[in-house]
Parts: structure tokens; C-alpha cells; sequence
């Protein structure tokens, strides 16, 4: 099963977590990721997250990212939300729930995906602080960490 | 065809979207024709180095790719989700 | 921060997920897994599972496994449980949050802290059907994971 | 010292802890001793192949490591937690 959402609003990790698989005899293994807003990153104090996103795109992208992972690894379950918009530090960013016989494929998966969309998926953030705001910009070690597969 | 714009590339431009009347035949002679639209457009495509091509939301690494038949051409830096 | 618990009840996954990290602002990253008790493995149609464990001996396993992690990736809070009795198949077994700056060194830590559990840990399972029972063997698989690190 | 049993090794022996007097001086004289104290000790220590071992709640692998000192032993299978 593959879910993947775009939205604006926020969403319980904790929930999603014990929903996936929830009732299944056959899941030994399920991993959650789930990526936050630091107050700090290319700037400092950092008041505000910006998300920006190219909706069409960004959606096609998440499917090919996760078809990929599910055609790689023996892989249940994937559950995938990614928030747009104005965020503030500590909220959550990206969700990700991967369900499976065993460990090693949610793992890996996981981390799949994760380096992935990092690399492939169009969403780019600006930060903001007092003193003003800046985007934020694609690390090398993204980059090689998504080549590295 | 809908051009659209990303991230500063949409700052600098002055606009996220726009719809173009165009010949060109490559994503390189698009942004030519672009650039000579106005300084904001020669500024944001200064350096191509910085700058990620999507035509029909593909992905495109080489700026000679086709762009005739094409429905919308999306320029961007390289992104940051996740 | 560590907490490491070895117990008989029953957690409650999701919350966990949620409290880990809750109120902090340089949280970028959490990573949970959660290994759960399926209906089949040595056995078929499994019907109930028995965890034997040497309780003083695996709580400081444990708590060495969670350190060498802690010294190898940049990770701000590790939150371990792992039960032990007689559960049946949908349960949970064990619990792994990870929170840090960055998705690589949770994704990793936590690799590491499930691959060193699976064979450093004394803990032994059980499983029961309606036939029988049998011990379940260590696998190959889980020794050259460990050994990889 | 105590010595504890796990999964199919207790099993095995019949009990999961006992206090043992020994004069044995390393793993391997003590898996010996017991040995002789009955068939079910026999039968769990029949293949040492599959036997690991904690002296003091620290793994073992050497069977010719010293239990002088040794407050517990503990004999079990590879363990299969997680």
C-alpha cells in the first residue's frame, strides 16, 4: 500500500505511526522518519520556515521515489506526507512509515526515500530571522548521499 | 506554453508562472529569448550552474533538450525539501 | 539522553514517537523502529511467542550498544524498550526513537543499535503453535549485518 | 558461583540458576564438571558449537577464559531477541 499527501496541514506522527499496519499479522518490522523544523540552519535563531513546492511535479517525484523503494525491498506499507507553507521551529516538515517482514527493508528503504527526495523532490525553503531571511541551500553531502545508491 | 518559476529564480524573475508564445526549439534558446525579456530575467539566468530545467515535469540535465510539444517548462535551483 | 527500559508490559509506540524530542527546537530529524510479532517465521501460524531474556546481562548490553552509538553519530536522545514474557503475533516487541540534527546519523544509529541487538542482546524467542513449539535460530543474515559495522 | 541457564539450554539441564562449588579454574573444566553431574547436563553441552557464554555478564568466546573470581556463568544459544 502506497500513500503519498502534499498539504499545507500539520499532521500527528504518532498517530500515522500506529495506524500503519495496524490489525496485520504479517508486519515485523516498521520504521518512522520525520523531519523538523531546527532553529537554526543556513541562518541563525531562525523565526520561520518558508516551504515552497511544485505541486504536480513534487507529486509525480514522490511516487517515482517510493515505486522505486517498493520495487527494490520486500516493502508493506508506505505512508509519505510532505507539508507547504509557513512553518515555525519544532514543526514537522515530512513523514515517512515504512511497513515489512523485516528490518533491514524498512531501513533501507527509508533511507532510499529519504535521500531521494532530498535530491529529486521540488521543494526548496527559505529561512527567516530578525534580520532577514535567506534560502537555504542543496548540500554536497545530499548530493552524494542520493548517488551513493 | 506555462513557464514557471521557483525559489529566488521566481523572485528574481518577478513572477511564479506566465504563459509564453514561443519558436524556440531548445530549453538554451527559450532562456535566450527569455533573458532578452528584461534585466530581472538576464539577472536570474546569469548563471546556469545554479539553475535546474523541468520540461514537463521531467527532469532535464542537458539545456539543448527538445522543448517543442512541450507543455510546461519549469526553471529552479537545485531543491532543499525534505 | 538515554533511557533504556526491559519490561513485560505493553508500550504504546506512536506516543513514545511523539514525546521524544517534544518542546525542543533543534530537533531535525527522528527516526523510530519497531519490531512486532508476526504469525509466522521458524513456525507457521503462529499463535503466541515467548521472550526469555538475562535481565542484568541484557540491560547493560544494551545501554553499551546505545553508547558506542551515541559516540559514533551525532545523536541528541536515544529512547530503547524492549519486552520480554509471552505476546501474541501484532504485538509489539521492541521500540527504537532516535532524535538528532540530521536524518543520516538517526537513519544510521539506528540501523546500528537493531543489528548489534540481534546479536549481542541475550535474548531468546519462542514461538508456539497449534503442532508445537520451536526456538527460533539465530540467522545468518543478522551476524553478517552486525558484523558490517 | 551462580550459573544460569537460557532458552533450550535450560531447558535442557532442567533449571534455569543454580549455586555451584567448583574448583574449576576455566569455562571449558566447568562445562566438563557439570557434565558428569547427569545426562540432561550431557545432552545441553553435547555440541559446544552451539553454546555461547557470559562470565560475569561479559561474552565469552575463548572456553579456555579463567572463572577464577567469577561471581556468575551463564550458558545459552545464540541469541535471537529484537
Amino acid at each position: 500500500m502506497l500513500s503519498i499527501r502534499i498539504q499545507e496541514d500539520d499532521f500527528d506522527p504518532g498517530l500515522i505511526y500506529n495506524l500503519v499496519g495496524k490489525d496485520r499479522k504479517d508486519i515485523g518490522a516498521k520504521v518512522a522518519f520525520t523531519g523538523l523544523v531546527k532553529d537554526f540552519f543556513e541562518l541563525e535563531e531562525v523565526t520561520s520556515l518558508y516551504i515552497e513546492h511544485y505541486h504536480s511535479m513534487a507529486k509525480t517525484q514522490l511516487k517515482n521515489i517510493c515505486q522505486a523503494a517498493l520495487e527494490r525491498w520486500q516493502i508493506k506499507e508506505i505512508h509519505l506526507v510532505h507539508r507547504f507553507g509557513l512553518l515555525k521551529p519544532g514543526d514537522n516538515i515530512v513523514n515517512l512509515v515504512l511497513a515489512s517482514h523485516n528490518r533491514s527493508d524498512v531501513f533501507q528503504g527509508g533511507t532510499f526515500i529519504m535521500d531521494y527526495l532530498k535530491s529529486d523532490a521540488p521543494f526548496w525553503k527559505k529561512e527567516f530571522n530578525r534580520k532577514g531571511s535567506a534560502w537555504v541551500n542543496q548540500s554536497l553531502a545530499d548530493i552524494q548521499k542520493m548517488d551513493s545508491w | 506554453m506555462q513557464v514557471y518559476y521557483f525559489s529566488w529564480v521566481r523572485e528574481k524573475v518577478g513572477t511564479g508562472q506566465e504563459e509564453i508564445q514561443t519558436n524556440s526549439n531548445t530549453v538554451k534558446d527559450l532562456i535566450d529569448e527569455l533573458s532578452l525579456k528584461g534585466e530581472n530575467y538576464t539577472l536570474a539566468f546569469s548563471n546556469l550552474e545554479h539553475i535546474k530545467v523541468a520540461v514537463d515535469q521531467v527532469f532535464v540535465s542537458d539545456f539543448n533538450h527538445p522543448i517543442k510539444n512541450a507543455k510546461e517548462i519549469a526553471f529552479f535551483p537545485p531543491v532543499t525539501g525534505g
